[in-house]
């Protein structure tokens, strides 16, 4: 555990590109600090988002994944975020129930102007998974 | 890669076994490695929880203490394996695979297939005893490992799978080295080579291929005459238990649909199978028109097709593996049926699966004077 | 208060003989269920067309061969049948194919459901071991009784929802005492009523109003062997290591899924392409990992697999009865799909008419989830 | 600029969210634009708003695409800082003067890192943040505002003020400074013009019995925005002056509206936002609003009115509204529907005040040749006949410098603008 | 075909160079297969830089180019015009943003380093798998469907018939003018109707480029923007006839209905004698006969606002004006009449509404506001009972009662909504594709709404958005132009779709249709937004979306991790 403080996660982080890399980018010019285990993927809507992204980044050894989309009902294609959301929360649930870490999936909702919530979400985000620790897939043979 | 009786020099490399004949094997890949002959190893290894076994492609040497060259099951084909690294192309790694013959064989098919590049690939095969029925397997994984490993100590193959038991082909050189362990003493084994990249190899090792093999020929000759003669009766009862339809269907009977046999077949590996395809669904009229005119059908009623369309696609390149015996969840005898069946196909142009690369896959040519028995015949 | 039609036989020789009626009335031009092919005990779902065949039939056989939803989905998947047909199935295999109806993979108009209160079915390998038949006398014991009959599948005991939705007529098995005497069908739809409607029927039948019995007994036995299933399961399910011990035996034959109901897609995407490495990607992966099983995704086809299926898994046991290495499939994939099924409070081929959750959403929901 | 096509140029004065929207709109349709803006900044009074009513989508991320798109658009000239002068000619020949104000950084040298900011030694208040924050005299607006690049205050600069200070530009590796940039005259050609130069609101400064101004904690609307705004002064955290959070609020509806005589439209709901903004950040606060008519048009609007209920506001109608301070707290004295008299003490006041015309309308009125009505918003020609037309034919007028409207109106309004333009020049009709 | 990746690492000034060790990341990437080169510049977006890059390209023989630098939303544009211009698909681009989200958010110069390798490596995987993509020109059809003759219809008609763009106005009624034929004037500035309706109804009707098709409907609407393909059945006779045509849009401009009274017994519509509701008021005033079925002219009115209101759920935000509108009618032709107005709220959002009802009040007008009413009938008069504000029960009686209705949904709008694929609001009115900056746009590319048809509106701003469909229609279906799709846009490949809708289901623009005789899924890709639902959406991975593919994204996040 002593460790810890020289450990910098790798935390996946898709944004969609109307609100959440907007709001991250806000940060930056902001010039908001936040960890660097932050490591944005960006796509056109949450929605495109496959939980099987999210589970392979996890099987990658991503010690993390954060998924990020407009507010609900901001979505900038009606309602894509909407179905983001109940495939997120069926990917975490099977994480719960198999007993695997599911607090290192996190969603969250970051609109354009919110690039201190983007500051706030991944400094916390990163802190929790530092506690969490490494994530073993990272290693792992036997996948 | 030549063919292995012909040319195969009757020399080979003696390895002095110390500790355990696994231990040695591991030794001379750990030394390939540390010499950069290969960079990495794919090989068996038992999983995490102890209860099977899986390939594992490994460059981190020290993981190699934990390899089973030949483990009690062939929970996957390596033939398998092998594809699933190269199926898109040859990578930069120069990769050495410990493989039974079989699994060497399917490999050789799956290249003619255009599923395996072999380029970075050295193919070494070993000695096999046969192995025991992966159910029967899992279900006491530790009382059946020291089963299988009493059973190949007193050569004893009752334990083994029913076409292990009947495998004249166990010994059959076809990668690019082959050990032997056949006959030999306990203390040693011999490595053969047996195409040029194999002799690089050995020559690179620094290992010279001057010993005298002939009592490991001699006792792999043995053993292949008296499975052939085993087969021979096998496949002569199997025959006559299936020698008509009904007979054939009964033995299908159980048969489920579940296409496992199919899925765990090295050779067979269309991405989706002719039989899974669009063209074996038929409007639900079709089924009832089917069904009017003989009062009654099975559904679906694809179990008879899809068993010998099988046989129709893959019997010339069955390597009489017994992975599709293994999968099914009904425990049929697909692996000792098709294997009969390949013995019978392949006999018709000689043909031996996976023997050589060079030789082709027997539908992909023809020679003018051949099977004139089976035209008919104008008066 | 539901109609009954009441046949004053056992119910195999009742069923057998109300499925005569259906095709010698031409009320329906087929049947389709269970049947003997052989002596030696093998039993396949048949579609029968002439009433002599239906001898050989066994319609409540304790026996699931292949969910029976995934065989209907094939019968119609190119369109309705254009003939009435009379389909026996156990509650599972209806939801199973309510679920591929609800996903256009089969029609509904023209088929006739009869199904049962389902005491559960044995594991295949009791076909090929032959010790199925000497469990039969015991299964209807205990099934008569309201109990769980011993060596049932893992998920058949596991099972509460054994009264079946959708159906036009329901047979009382469980805790049915008179099952050897009696054959009592419960008129459940329109559909069956006109089915069972008849100048003939009322000589040979009677009919009487009766009330479907309350299972809440057996229902409690089967949440509390659930609850001790899943309890077993609960500790092996420890996160990445426990899955690996779980799951390291998979041969990668994906019988699992080409028998699951659910799993419906013409190439799965874990067999695609899209799900294959590359060279240059094991290189990378050594480099991290020092090894890699070959062929890899192991975890990531099943894990993959449940975030596809578990929100229409109906727990029909299938994956596991197929599986060459005995993982504890079915039990797993219920649990995991009842927990998902739970948040939307979804019931997989319950309602024909609701949205499978996937495919829609609600504005306000699910607002914890996001932090 | 002899050139026949110049004819079909188009001239669009204002760049908020009328104006983007006609000009994108025109650009789509192979039209070059010129689009004036005063401020330095586009997106008009919108991008202020932290969410909009109903649906209370986030408007940076409504509106900043939009403003991307502008940005990037080759069809569109934008020249910001820049006012009209003078506009002679008939439709399809109008000559235009504008009035360019130097911004003295160079928009194509300029990457928007900020580097300038800091060594500039002048703190002032920040208007856009309607004071509640303070600013450099080189400076963007807010963070995220577009574009992206700053501008110098040449009243509150130092060199400007005839001072030797050049810390901005030593600063800047860009060479993006440049001090020596020139008021610039430029004339155009159009064959038509859009105004689409918004509103302000009312000053409640006018109306003393509100206590605006001399009571802390009573704020304006658009304080009241910016104080929400998660890019705004506090990071969107709603507090009073003494950085303690309130624990009760009252919002006042139609403050001016008895001096303009006409109801705004939109205060009403855009007050029951503001109620939403407090319950989503302080959960227990308690909130008063106070209204006379609720005034809700629109689709889904009730809907909103009736969730905003929901969440355990008390809402009165009042009338004889008295705002005073009692200690550290707010007194509203008010008279009820009933007609009795009463008092509720609160910790915070937003005055929720009617739209009005802007500043320079009736100068630009004058300019244009166009007229004001006799409230100052600009005159259509015959309201039955379309609002976006003028007396003086080839101009039109989109948003609130037509009169108070929603962003959907506004935007219905940008879009017939346009419809009235492209229609009219469609090859074979006449007029 | 080998590939050549360059890669430049923009400095940005110090912004980058000083933030993030360059040298590392470039000595870090330069060993990655295909990286042909790797370098660092000072600033990229600058016009040197611009023509560095592109000499770059061309000197090297690239084929992809990577740039690290600054965010996507500030330089993609730039630099995939370079790309362009040095004659590599601009697609073949991918930008990693080393600047906003990495230089930016640390003081940390190491860290800002390994994550700036992170993305860079990112960038390049991604690349790798990158496609050209071509803009696509699609021919399209400039005339223009307009359902409903109204004045909405009929103000779009005119805006946009020219020679080279026919309008075809369908109308179901068999005379044109819609709702506005009923009424006398308009308020608030009590203009003649008759005059303002007629005028337009002789512009249509003169006009060469306008075809009207009175007493029809619309039957079917296939196909896509720029390319519908309309059916119109005629309901004259008995035998049906169809008329079939091709247009690049509609408009859907069908107004809407009153809220029927006789569902709220309290008003005893439909019960008593002389509760009349607004439209039959109009249609007596303008018949210049305002008469008790007795024929006696009233002495007293009531007219009763909101009148379906509170079922309904929303403010028809016309209905007080026009119940003031009725007042001056009444004061105009009957002088000594006693009006009462009973109302809730006072909905007069206009900058000239509120002038125009306190220029009606007046001694014989009463503005009374209510929380609930009832009409009884006990005698001969009507009795309106009601609570005030003080919430004492009082009563009046009047003559007449006149209620205003709310506005609600046409019967036909499910129709035409399903027709067309574009959803209707919890209101049932048709949804607009955006609350705020999409009011006359739908979900579905070319199909238009305007007026009542979108929700409850005046004259005046009815008008407004029949113009402002006219604007949307004439600035992008522009005769002889071609429409550019959007180009990422979804694709499904038609052997691995299972036809199980999935995707179709989650599509919020009908880009996907069912092939029922293939039982594939079909996304029309002219149409498509390219968000990619569908694509997760999908569980044989047959759907997949350009730009955004399993394997362009799986490289990224793979590099990104590793």
């Amino acid at each position: 555990m002593k460790k810890d403080d020289d450990f910098m996660p790798k935390i996946l982080t898709f944004l969609c590109n109307w609100c959440s890399y907007a709001g991250a980018d806000l940060a930056g010019t902001s010039r908001l600090k936040y960890p660097t285990s932050i490591i944005p993927i960006r796509v056109m809507c949450s929605s495109r988002v496959d939980p099987l992204f999210i589970l392979k980044g996890y099987l990658n050894g991503a010690d993390g994944v954060l998924l990020t989309g407009c507010h609900p009902g901001d979505c900038h294609y009606q309602s894509g975020n909407y179905h983001t959301r109940r495939r997120f929360a069926v990917l975490k649930k099977i994480f719960e129930n198999l007993g695997l870490e599911h607090e290192r999936l996190r969603l969250s909702w970051i609109s354009a102007s919110e690039g201190q919530k983007y500051a706030k979400i991944t400094t916390e985000f990163t802190q929790k998974i530092k506690e969490l620790g490494k994530n073993s897939t990272g290693t792992e043979i036997f996948l | 890669m030549n063919n292995s009786s012909d040319s195969s020099e009757d020399k080979g490399v003696v390895i002095q076994v110390k500790n355990t004949q696994k231990e040695t094997v591991n030794d001379f890949l750990k030394k390939a490695m540390e010499q950069g002959v290969f960079d990495a190893v794919l090989i068996s290894m038992k999983v995490p929880a102890g209860d099977s076994f899986a390939y594992v492609l490994l460059t981190d040497k020290e993981l190699l203490k934990d390899t089973f060259p030949l483990p009690p099951i062939m929970s996957v084909q390596g033939a398998k394996a092998i594809s699933s690294i190269t199926r898109r192309g040859k990578g930069n790694k120069k990769i050495a695979a410990i493989m039974r013959p079989c699994e060497i064989r399917a490999t050789v098919e799956l290249t003619k297939l255009g599923q395996i590049d072999l380029d970075n690939i050295v193919l070494i095969s070993m000695d096999c005893f046969g192995v025991m029925p992966t159910p029967s397997f899992i279900k006491d994984p530790e009382k059946s490992l020291k089963k299988f490993e009493d059973a190949i100590r007193i050569e004893d193959d009752t334990v083994m799978r029913p076409v292990c038991r009947i495998c004249d082909k166990s010994s059959m050189v076809a990668g690019d080295l082959h050990i032997g362990t056949r006959g030999v003493q306990k203390d040693a084994f011999f490595i053969v080579s047996n195409t040029k990249k194999g002799k690089d190899i050995l020559d690179k090792l620094g290992l010279i291929s001057n010993k005298n093999i002939d009592t490991w020929l001699a006792k792999v000759k043995e053993n292949a005459k008296e499975k052939q003669k085993k087969r021979k009766q096998a496949h002569k009862d199997l025959q006559s238990s299936i020698k008509n339809l009904d007979k054939f269907l009964d033995t299908f009977s159980h048969c489920i649909n579940c296409h496992n046999c199919m899925r765990a077949c090295p050779i067979c590996c269309c991405r989706v199978c002719y039989f899974d395809s669009d063209k074996m669904k038929h409007p639900s009229d079709d089924y009832l028109r089917i069904a009017k005119s003989k009062g009654s059908i099975r559904f679906l009623p694809d179990t008879t097709i899809f068993h010998i369309g099988r046989m129709v696609h893959m019997s010339l390149s069955c390597v009489s593996c017994g992975s599709c015996e293994d999968a099914c969840p009904m425990s049929i005898p697909v692996a000792q049926l098709f294997s009969m069946t390949a013995d019978e196909t392949q006999g018709l142009f000689d043909y031996i699966a996976g023997k050589s690369l060079e030789e082709p896959l027997p539908l992909t040519t023809f020679i003018k004077e051949e099977l004139s028995e089976v035209e008919d015949v104008h008066d | 208060m539901t109609k009954v039609l009441t046949i004053n036989q056992s119910v195999e020789m009742g069923i057998r003989e109300f499925l005569k009626f259906l095709l010698d009335k031409s009320k329906v031009k087929g049947v389709f269920t269970l049947k003997k092919l052989n002596k030696g005990g093998d039993v396949a779902y048949s579609l029968i067309t002439r009433s002599d065949e239906l001898k050989d039939t066994v319609p409540f056989f304790p026996l699931m061969p292949i969910n029976a939803g995934k065989l209907l989905s094939r019968f119609t998947m190119n369109g309705a049948t254009s003939e009435p047909v009379a389909v026996v199935l156990k509650p599972c295999e209806l939801r199973a194919f309510i679920e591929l109806v609800k996903l256009e993979q089969g029609f509904l108009e023209n088929i006739m459901f009869i199904s049962a209160t389902c005491g559960g079915v044995y594991p295949l390998n009791m076909v090929h071991d032959g010790t199925i038949d000497k469990n039969l006398s015991q299964y209807w014991t205990a099934i008569k009784k309201e109990e769980i009959p011993p060596n049932l599948r893992p998920a058949c005991k596991a099972c509460t929802e054994f009264i079946p939705y959708n159906t036009d007529m329901t047979i009382n098995l469980v805790g049915n005492k008179t099952l050897d005497s009696q054959c009592e069908i419960f008129i459940e739809s329109k559909k069956g009523e006109e089915l069972a409607k008849d100048k003939d029927i009322k000589k040979k039948y009677s009919e009487k109003e009766s009330k479907k019995k309350n299972l809440d007994n057996f229902r409690g036995k089967r949440e509390a062997e659930k609850k001790k299933i899943f309890d077993e399961i609960t500790p092996k399910l420890t996160g990445m290591d426990g899955l690996i011990n779980i799951f390291g035996k998979c041969i990668g034959c994906h019988g699992c899924s080409k028998v699951c109901p659910i799993c419906y897609c013409k190439l799965c995407e874990f067999e695609s392409s899209d799900s294959e490495y590359g060279p240059s990607h094991y290189e990378s992966e050594l480099r991290r990992r020092g090894a890699v099983r070959v062929p890899p995704n192991t975890l990531y086809y099943h894990l993959g697999r449940l975030s596809h299926i578990a929100i229409s898994c109906v727990g029909c046991g299938s994956c596991e009865d197929v599986c060459p290495v005995d993982i504890p499939l079915s039990i797993i994939f219920k649990k995991i799909g009842e927990s998902v099924q739970h948040m939307f409070e979804y019931i997989p081929g319950k309602s024909i008419t609701e949205k499978i959750p996937l495919t829609t959403f609600k504005e306000k929901e699910l607002t914890e989830i996001e932090k | 600029m002899n050139n026949k096509n110049s004819n079909s140029d188009i001239l669009v004065i204002g760049a908020g969210i009328a104006g983007i929207e006609a000009s994108l709109m025109l650009s789509k349709s192979d039209r070059k634009v010129h689009l004036i803006e005063k401020n330095s900044y586009t997106g008009g009074m919108s991008i202020k708003f932290e969410e909009v009513f109903s649906n209370m989508e986030c408007s940076t991320c409504m509106i900043s695409p939009k403003q991307q798109d502008l940005l990037q658009d080759k069809n569109i000239n934008l020249i910001m800082l820049a006012t009209v002068e003078d506009v002679k000619g008939s439709p399809g020949d109008f000559k235009v003067k504008i009035h360019k104000k130097p911004r003295y950084v160079d928009m194509d040298n300029c990457i928007g890192c900020t580097a300038c900011f800091d060594p500039c030694p002048v703190s002032i208040k920040n208007e856009f943040e309607e004071g509640l924050s303070t600013r450099k005299a080189i400076y963007i607006p807010c963070a995220g505002a577009l574009p992206n690049v700053p501008c110098i205050d040449t009243n509150n600069c130092l060199r400007f003020q005839g001072k030797d200070c050049q810390a901005c530009q030593d600063a800047c590796m860009f060479n993006a400074i440049d001090f020596n940039q020139k008021d610039e005259k430029i004339e155009l050609n159009v064959e038509a013009i859009i105004v689409a130069t918004g509103y302000k609101l009312f000053d409640p400064n006018n109306t003393p019995h509100y206590g605006y101004k001399k009571i802390n904690d009573v704020y304006t609307a658009l304080e009241f925005e910016r104080l929400y705004a998660s890019n705004g002064p506090t990071q969107g955290k709603i507090q009073l002056k003494n950085g303690k959070t309130p624990k009760s609020g009252a919002i006042i509806h139609c403050i001016g509206r008895d001096k303009q005589g006409y109801c705004s439209s939109v205060c009403c709901m855009y007050s029951l936002k503001f109620n939403h903004y407090l319950k989503s950040k302080i959960p227990e606060i308690q909130i008063f609003e106070l209204y006379t008519d609720l005034c809700i048009p629109g689709k889904s609007h009730q809907k909103f009115y009736e969730k905003i209920k929901q969440t355990g506001t008390t809402l009165i109608r009042a009338t004889d509204i008295k705002i005073t301070q009692q200690g550290q707290k707010i007194a509203i004295t008010h008279t009820d529907e009933k007609g009795k008299k009463r008092n509720i003490i609160v910790d915070m006041v937003i005055l929720s005040p009617a739209i009005v015309p802007n500043t320079d309308a009736s100068q630009l009125a004058n300019i244009l040749g166009i007229t004001c009505d006799d409230l100052g918003f600009y005159k259509e020609e015959n309201q039955n006949i379309s609002s976006v037309v003028t007396p003086k034919p080839g101009v039109f007028i989109a948003g609130c410098s037509q009169g108070p409207k929603n962003i959907q109106e506004t935007v219905s309004q940008a879009n017939a603008a346009v419809g009235k333009i492209l229609s009219a020049s469609q090859e074979g009709i006449n007029g | 075909m080998d590939r050549k990746i360059g890669v430049y690492i923009c400095e940005c000034g110090p912004n980058i160079a000083e933030k993030i060790d360059i040298d590392k990341v470039i000595k870090a990437v330069s060993p990655l297969d295909d990286v042909s080169i790797a370098t660092r510049y000072k600033l990229l977006c600058s016009e040197q830089g611009k023509k560095f890059l592109e000499e770059q390209i061309k000197k090297n023989g690239l084929t992809h180019l990577v740039v690290a630098a600054c965010s996507p939303r500030d330089h993609q544009h730039t630099f995939m015009t370079i790309c362009e211009n040095a004659g590599i698909n601009p697609f073949l681009f991918q930008l990693a943003n080393i600047r906003e989200q990495c230089a930016w958010i640390t003081e940390n110069k190491e860290e800002a380093t390994n994550k700036a390798i992170r993305l860079t490596k990112a960038a390049i995987g991604r690349v790798r798998y990158h496609v050209p993509l071509e803009k696509k020109e699609i021919e399209s059809n400039p005339d223009v469907l307009v359902i409903g003759g109204g004045i909405a219809g009929m103000e779009a008609s005119l805006h946009l018939a020219s020679p080279q763009r026919k309008i075809y106005l369908v109308e179901k009624t068999s005379q044109l003018g819609g709702v506005v034929t009923n009424l006398e004037k308009t308020f608030p500035d009590m203009q003649s109707c008759p005059k303002i309706i007629q005028d337009k109804i002789d512009q249509v009707t003169n006009n060469d480029n306008i075809k009207v098709y009175t007493n029809c409907e619309v039957t079917e609407i296939l196909g896509f923007f720029g390319n519908f393909e309309g059916t119109v059945t005629q309901n004259n006779n008995e035998d049906k006839t169809t008329v079939g045509f091709n247009v690049g849009a509609v408009v859907l401009a069908t107004g809407c209905a009153l809220f029927d009274p006789t569902d709220d017994p309290n008003y005893g519509y439909g019960k008593f004698d002389n509760v009349i509701t607004a439209l039959e008021f109009e249609k007596m005033n303008l018949a210049g006969n305002i008469r008790l079925k007795n024929g006696k002219t009233p002495k007293s009115v009531a007219i009763i606002h909101c009148v379906g209101r509170d079922k309904k759920g929303y403010c028809s935000e016309i209905c007080c004006m026009y119940s003031i509108k009725f007042v001056r009618y009444l004061q105009n032709k009957i002088p000594e009449i006693k009006i009462s107005n009973f109302y809730t709220d006072l909905c007069l959002p206009e900058k000239s509404y509120q002038k125009f009802y306190e220029q009606s009040r007046g001694k014989k007008n009463d503005f009374i506001r209510i929380d609930s009413i009832k009409i009884t009938n006990p005698g001969n008069k009507l009795t309106i009972t009601h609570n005030d504000e003080q919430g004492n029960k009082k009563s009046h009686g009047v003559d007449m009662v006149i209620l205003s209705p709310a506005l609600e949904p046409s019967v036909d709008t499910k129709k035409l909504a399903e027709f067309t694929r574009i959803s209707q609001d919890d209101e049932g009115f048709f949804a607009e594709e955006h609350e705020k900056l999409g009011p006359v746009t739908t979900s579905t590319e070319g199909v238009y709404i305007a007026g009542c048809a979108q929700g409850p509106k005046s004259i005046q701003n009815t008008l407004i958005q029949a113009e402002a469909v006219a604007g949307k229609i004439l600035s992008s279906l522009i005769p002889g132009k071609k429409i550019e799709p959007e180009v990422k846009v979804a694709h499904i490949s038609e052997s691995f779709c299972i036809g199980c809708k999935t995707c179709l289901t989650v599509c919020s623009y009908g880009v996907i249709t069912f092939d029922s005789t293939k039982k594939v899924c079909v996304a029309n890709e002219v149409i498509c937004r390219g968000c990619g639902n569908c694509v997760a959406a999908c569980p044989s991975g047959a759907a997949s979306l350009k730009h955004f593919t399993f394997n362009q994204l799986r490289q990224e996040l793979k590099e990104a991790v590793l």
